[in-house]
């Protein structure tokens, strides 16, 4: 199988350097990546998603511990039609939330992903979600200083002849 | 060339939704390739949209997040016409940028 | 070593029932009759599937399974094959070195004319899918022909069958026997079983759609080129019909034929045949 | 004692003997040119397995590492599979029709 990304195999060759280029070249424009990075809370949060554990990746990222609610409304498939590309969506009714993350349980790194969710933005997301296994997946709910949690068993099993 | 990043941003009165599709590997690391040497971990690391000059919704991505990662999120306070920025960092330094005229 | 045998002995063992299942049946050298051959097989999946729309078959397995349609329709909200689709429309514009284009190759421009692929080609003699078309087309022009499997075909293919969405699929037999006798080939490696696993098409695609074999859901053989080309979770990528055929032969452990050899392109014909008048839905996505 | 020692000695190379050294290069290419014969026919009939052709080559690779004994009993699985699909490939020319839908 190839691992080029279809038609384009150049295209992050020349992405690359794109990225250093915009990073020389646009430093001063106020949407630049670096000047956002550098507030301590605003950085990408690189021990967290280090952690194998489900725990120990919310230790890190949030430093605190949620308690589960049926305020957060976490959608999932029962099964898996592939633990490649899983959709998986939150919704909350919590207010002042300011950040959503997902946590699959049995994967080998357990944090999958973290939005933060500014004033004025609905607070919800979908995406699609690599799972290694039969597991739990976690949503986290941060509102109000507060962490919300809601968790749904998804079946994974590989893939054969099929479809 | 055409951009990484395909966006969909339809504002609908007050709420505009917007759904994202970005081509990119997001290799864990911990796959083998046919000869059987690990392929080495490529993924987003950061996912920003702005919108008349403000964050909107920050993503910040591990491994587990699905090649050609999708994400669909609503925010209010934009209108039909305005410009959606998106722009995306990996762990190797790539990164890519598009705008999107909200409809 | 004693696992190889034994599978070897159970694929025997099952060669040896489906010969004595056949047995007892006379088959008489029966006269190819392609309309009721697809009426049949229309009326086989209408039959067994009582709650299934005609036109959703041509969503293989998400037609079958509620579950899994529902992510299938979250997928289709920005779907994974959006990237070869655009590329695939690209490179249909773009001039070739001489600056012919795709549509000069093809009836309508190549637009919508998904449907009407394969056709029997009455001066050849023979089968021509839409793939092998695209491949004549750039070598006619001075251009290498593309791998049959992935990548650049599928994205063509993709973008010309996205062109003929909804267009019911529409194969001529034309009146020569060598279209008839394709199609009777077609029809006869559909149901021929091959491989170590000792299955045919129609073990799975006939007798279990619907089921799970491993983990996956099979899809109804009718209409299950309709979505054509594919992007399959499994694959990370796109794959032709081609790449369809050749990895089903590969998972029963039968050494796939060569992309685009007579047998595929006939069994690309008799399936495409047998569901005239279901809606065109490539490019797929699929588990 | 001494004396069932040496028994369970020569009893043990008895048995080690006929395959250390009965099989030769000879006696491998026999068997594998009787299995590339089957597996040639199975080939034209278009009914090639996929694990006779990696039994196949598992027998040329045993060879060349001068295990002759392995090779032959890889040449001789490769064999009975081609011979499997063989038998497969004539019983499916009318076998099929009974899977049709009409």
């Amino acid at each position: 199988m190839t691992t080029t990304t279809g038609p384009h195999p150049t295209r992050r060759l020349i992405l690359q350097g794109a990225a250093s280029v915009a990073l020389i070249g646009l430093g001063n424009l106020p949407f630049a990546a670096g000047p956002a990075r550098a507030a301590a809370n605003d950085k990408y949060p690189e021990e967290a998603f280090k952690q194998k554990s489900e725990a120990d990746a919310i230790k890190a990222l949030y430093g605190k511990t949620a308690e589960p609610s049926d305020k957060v409304k976490l959608d999932a498939p029962e099964i898996a039609e592939n633990g490649g590309v899983v959709p998986v969506s939150v919704t909350t009714t919590l207010d002042k939330v300011t950040s959503i993350s997902f946590f699959v349980a049995e994967n080998p790194f357990a944090l999958a992903a973290s939005y933060k969710i500014p004033d004025g933005t609905i607070p919800g997301v979908a995406n699609r979600l690599k799972m290694a296994k039969t597991t739990n997946v976690v949503a986290i709910v941060e509102a109000d200083g507060k962490l919300f949690s809601a968790t749904k068993e998804v079946k994974v099993t590989v893939g054969g002849c099929g479809g | 060339m055409a951009s990484s990043i395909r966006v969909r941003a339809n504002a609908n009165g007050d709420i505009t939704e917007v759904q994202a599709l970005i081509q990119h590997p997001m290799d864990t690391g911990l796959v083998k390739d046919a000869k059987g040497e690990l392929i080495p971990a490529h993924f987003i690391q950061e996912l920003k949209f702005e919108c008349n000059g403000k964050d909107v919704f920050v993503a910040n991505w591990g491994t587990a997040v699905s090649k050609d990662p999708y994400v669909k999120f609503s925010f209010k306070g934009a209108k039909k016409g305005d410009d959606l920025k998106i722009s995306w960092t990996d762990n190797k330094g790539g990164s890519d940028t598009t705008t999107a005229k909200i409809s | 070593m004693k696992a190889r045998l034994s599978l070897l002995l159970g694929s025997l063992g099952a060669a040896l029932v489906a010969f004595a299942l056949a047995a007892p049946r006379v088959v008489a050298a029966d006269k190819v009759d392609p309309a009721a051959d697809a009426k049949a097989f229309q009326n086989f999946f209408f039959q067994k599937f009582p709650n299934v729309k005609h036109e959703d078959f041509v969503n293989g397995p998400y037609s079958m399974n509620e579950d899994m349609k529902r992510q299938w329709q979250e997928k289709e909200e920005f779907p994974p094959y959006e990237f070869a689709l655009d590329a695939g429309k690209e490179m249909f514009a773009t001039p070739f070195k001489n600056g012919k284009t795709y549509a000069d190759c093809f009836p309508n421009g190549g637009i919508g004319i998904r449907q009407n692929y394969p056709y029997f080609d009455t001066k050849e003699g023979k089968v021509v899918t839409l793939e092998l078309a695209l491949n004549r087309c750039r070598e006619a022009n001075g251009e290498a022909p593309y791998s049959y499997v992935k990548d650049e075909m599928a994205s063509l293919t993709a973008y010309m069958a996205f062109t003929s969405r909804g267009k019911p699929m529409d194969i001529k037999i034309p009146d020569d026997p060598r279209a008839l006798a394709a199609f009777e080939n077609g029809k006869r490696y559909f149901y021929t079983r091959r491989g170590q696993m000792n299955f045919s098409c129609a073990s799975c695609h006939v007798q279990s759609p619907g089921e799970r074999i491993r983990a996956e859901i099979l899809a109804p053989a009718l209409g299950i080129l309709n979505a054509m080309p594919i992007y399959r979770s499994e694959w990370s990528g796109m794959g032709t019909t081609s790449r369809r055929f050749v990895t089903c032969n590969s998972q029963t452990r039968a050494v796939p034929l060569e992309p685009q050899s007579d047998e595929y392109r006939d069994v690309e014909y008799f399936l495409s045949y047998v569901a005239n008048g279901l809606p065109i839905s490539g490019p797929g996505a699929r588990p | 004692m001494k004396r069932s020692c040496l028994l369970a000695i020569l009893f043990a190379s008895t048995v080690a003997l006929p395959s250390a050294h009965a099989a030769t290069e000879a006696d491998y290419k026999a068997a594998y040119a009787a299995a590339e014969a089957a597996s040639k026919e199975a080939a034209g009939m278009r009914n090639q397995w996929t694990v006779t052709v990696s039994a196949l080559a598992a027998a040329r690779k045993a060879a060349d590492g001068g295990d002759f004994d392995r090779a032959i009993a890889a040449a001789k699985e490769a064999e009975a599979l081609a011979k499997a699909s063989i038998f497969q490939a004539t019983t499916e020319k009318e076998a099929w029709k009974a899977m049709e839908i009409r």
